[in-house]
């Protein structure tokens, strides 16, 4: 639930944000094109045994790209270890996951209240998470949950487990809907002061260090200008900077 | 023994202007008959503390577009427009607690701690105002307990004892919001005549009034 | 557990404190009189639907002394709503009582881990404690558990128990190897403090109140003298002084 | 799927000097084996954290008979004569906490809290030398988290995703302690394919290592 409006609080941004110079041009992918790049991308970031929290949207997609030999477990913050597929057929309303989708559990999963659920967040046992953003700048400061006076649909769990996570991954579009969005000093109420370790979009991976964002891999359809042109932020390009896949 | 009564007995205790706890992650777990209860009988000016607002035909959700709620203390509303609509529109008083501070601002409440230090939102807008502590050289936002007049819970399967067990993910807040009102009222899926004490998720002591869903 | 070490540290009571004048008269009666008298008497404090927290030794004997037709439920420290009765034959060491008694779970009984036991507790969950004392004195204060430079058994949960309980009802011997244990003023560290809401001993039955101990019942074998002389701390008659039974 | 592993391999893994929780309420729900190899391999200046120190024959009592204990931080330690004996000869640092203080001092650990706002041990020498915070008129006293480099604990059933069940009274200080430490050891009273996830008691991420008891 931590990201259930994201897309109705998308379309309120309209103003005050710089456009992105390359999002009209040939190198436009589809949102299909763009999810799956960037869901593949995060996917290869998980160890064997992370357990690891997803938000809602195109972090969920995620979980399809884990590769078949390994073991991730996936944590929702309404009561669940071990959140598996879509539930089909017979609908068992008593089993959902944080998006209040029906989920299947998994051999070895369990139930548990929310006060379990957030001893695991907050307090550190949830190897990742992988969320998405309006904003996120530089300092690995993240905006997620408000625009003032316009859409304000709460916080949910995603606060306390951006503060908790060992570590933080955001996976979203580079920008959206022509506006950027990594951006120096994010404009917006922050769900969390300096807690994202990573971002990851159909363009680039930025790791965020002392120091600020280091670009670390970029998507060949790219170039540096291109991502130079679409982020609101200075980086520092990798002494070995790799093709993104 | 607990007193087994009638949704409508049990929600006719409530006043107009009480505070209400109300179990649920969504649609899942929640005590959705005694919520219809609290609609039909149209209690007003009432507190609620939920994890979220639903949807707008939604148990929870009803009690938002019948305006009967003045002020909520919730995590998440981007579920249910009309709760948006109406905090906007200045007619109802909306905090936003994030969802883990919520339920150990309730836990303190139930297990008579004098409030809560967390982690969490340090750095964003909701340490405006708030006291805050600086322990070992990191900073955390105080916050105090929070309980209710009452509690509407749900359970799978409740006991004549008081005792509860859930299904899945039915558990969410029900467990904590059981400890920190002044009456629990609890609707029972199945009532049974006694749990395997190994499997009780609540702890009978808790629970006032046991809501039987069959026999309404 | 509260109060496992109580008779090792009674015996160490041997210094400073005011001698008993009528313990050793003719009034005496033998511990089983003793505990008798007090247990009965507590049992009576309590009400339908009760729960209650007994303390370690003596007044674990009061719930012998509770009416077949009432229902009161007893609670246990380490993770037992429903206190039964002794194990016999087969034992199960995994049902214990916080004393490490082998008990049964009754009927409607449940077990749950210690945050939860302390939750019941120290919440105001806890209808009424009974438990014992080193000392009490006439703020409501109690001491039960070290003896500085000599026994120092521990807390374990007797502090949270007696903050938090609704109706804290200590219950012991009137004065211990001839030594008074209701003081003017607690000399022994505390267990906490202003407390306490009744105090029943075999001679006598007060209530703590804001300007200190009213004298509510007094066992007929006992002259109000008898209190006065054996107790450290003054007192006010209750109007309505009733006889003890 | 979980390591499953000796008793003797597992406690290899501790070091002189470490800080260990271990779980129990007198002998019931102690992992008894684990510590009984501890015993066995000798290490030495442990700090121990565990609600008592049960009797000098029984599991943690015998670490003190041993004097593997540097430092003791628990509740209760009137069981055990020889823990008083060398707290008073000054060979053992015991800090008495009330249990449930200690419960939620770990808690706050496992739960990432910034510490403990409690009532209890107001106006007694408990008092002394602590921070304590004045909230609505009423003391409270602040209390810091508590942590281990492990955790011994026990579970009644075990899985192998190391999702752990429990029967009676072993809980206790059990579930609380697989929260809070770097390491958690369970000792399985007996080992499962698959609990039933609405059984399970302790989530098994919580959970690095199994010993299974009638393995060794």
């Amino acid at each position: 639930m931590e990201l259930t409006a994201q897309k109705s609080i998308e379309k309120e941004i309209k103003s005050s944000l710089v456009t992105d110079p390359i999002s009209h041009s040939h190198k436009e992918l589809t949102k299909e094109q763009i999810r799956e790049i960037v869901a593949k991308r995060a996917a290869k970031e998980f160890r064997e045994g992370d357990v690891v929290t997803l938000g809602i949207g195109l972090p969920t997609a995620v979980a399809n790209y884990v590769p078949e030999n390994m073991h991730v477990i996936f944590q929702s913050e309404n009561g669940l270890l071990g959140v598996g597929k879509d539930q089909k057929g017979n609908i068992d309303k008593r089993v959902i996951n944080a998006g209040g989708g029906y989920v299947e559990a998994r051999q070895g999963a369990c139930f548990y209240d929310s006060q379990m659920a957030f001893t695991m967040m907050r307090g550190g046992h949830i190897d990742a998470t992988v969320l998405g953003a309006l904003q996120v700048d530089s300092d690995g400061s993240l905006a997620s949950w408000m625009i003032p006076g316009k859409m304000v649909p709460g916080m949910g769990g995603s606060m306390d487990l951006v503060v908790g996570a060992k570590k933080v991954i955001v996976a979203m579009e580079h920008t959206s809907k022509g506006q950027i969005k990594i951006v120096e000093k994010c404009t917006l109420p922050l769900t969390a002061f300096r807690e994202v370790n990573m971002i990851i979009t159909e363009r680039c991976v930025f790791e965020v260090e002392n120091d600020g964002l280091v670009l670390k891999e970029i998507n060949p359809m790219f170039s540096v200008d291109d991502i130079k042109a679409s982020t609101g932020a200075d980086f520092r390009i990798c002494d070995n900077l790799k093709a993104m896949c | 023994m607990k007193s087994i009564v009638s949704a409508q007995k049990a929600i006719s205790m409530i006043k107009d202007g009480a505070s209400v706890m109300i179990g649920g992650f969504l649609e899942c777990g929640a005590p959705d008959m005694l919520i219809d209860e609290l609609v039909k009988q149209n209690k007003k000016n009432l507190t609620m503390i939920s994890n979220d607002t639903t949807y707008p035909d939604a148990d929870k959700g009803r009690l938002i577009v019948n305006k009967q709620i003045k002020k909520l203390i919730t995590s998440h509303i981007g579920t249910n427009p009309e709760t948006g609509k109406q905090m906007h529109a200045g007619e109802l008083d909306v905090e936003l607690v994030p969802m883990g501070t919520l339920i150990e601002k309730i836990r303190a409440k139930g297990t008579g701690l004098g409030g809560v230090l967390t982690p969490t939102g340090v750095g964003t807008v909701l340490e405006e105002n708030k006291e805050t502590m600086n322990i070992d050289g990191k900073k955390f936002i105080f916050e105090k307990p929070l309980g209710a007049d009452f509690a509407l819970i749900y359970g799978t399967k409740v006991d004549k004892y008081g005792n509860v067990s859930f299904y899945g993910t039915t558990r969410n807040l029900n467990t904590v919001m059981a400890t920190a009102a002044d009456t629990v009222i609890v609707q029972a899926d199945e009532l049974v005549e006694c749990l395997d004490p190994n499997e009780v998720v609540i702890p009978g002591l808790f629970v006032d009034y046991i809501v039987v869903k069959e026999n309404n």
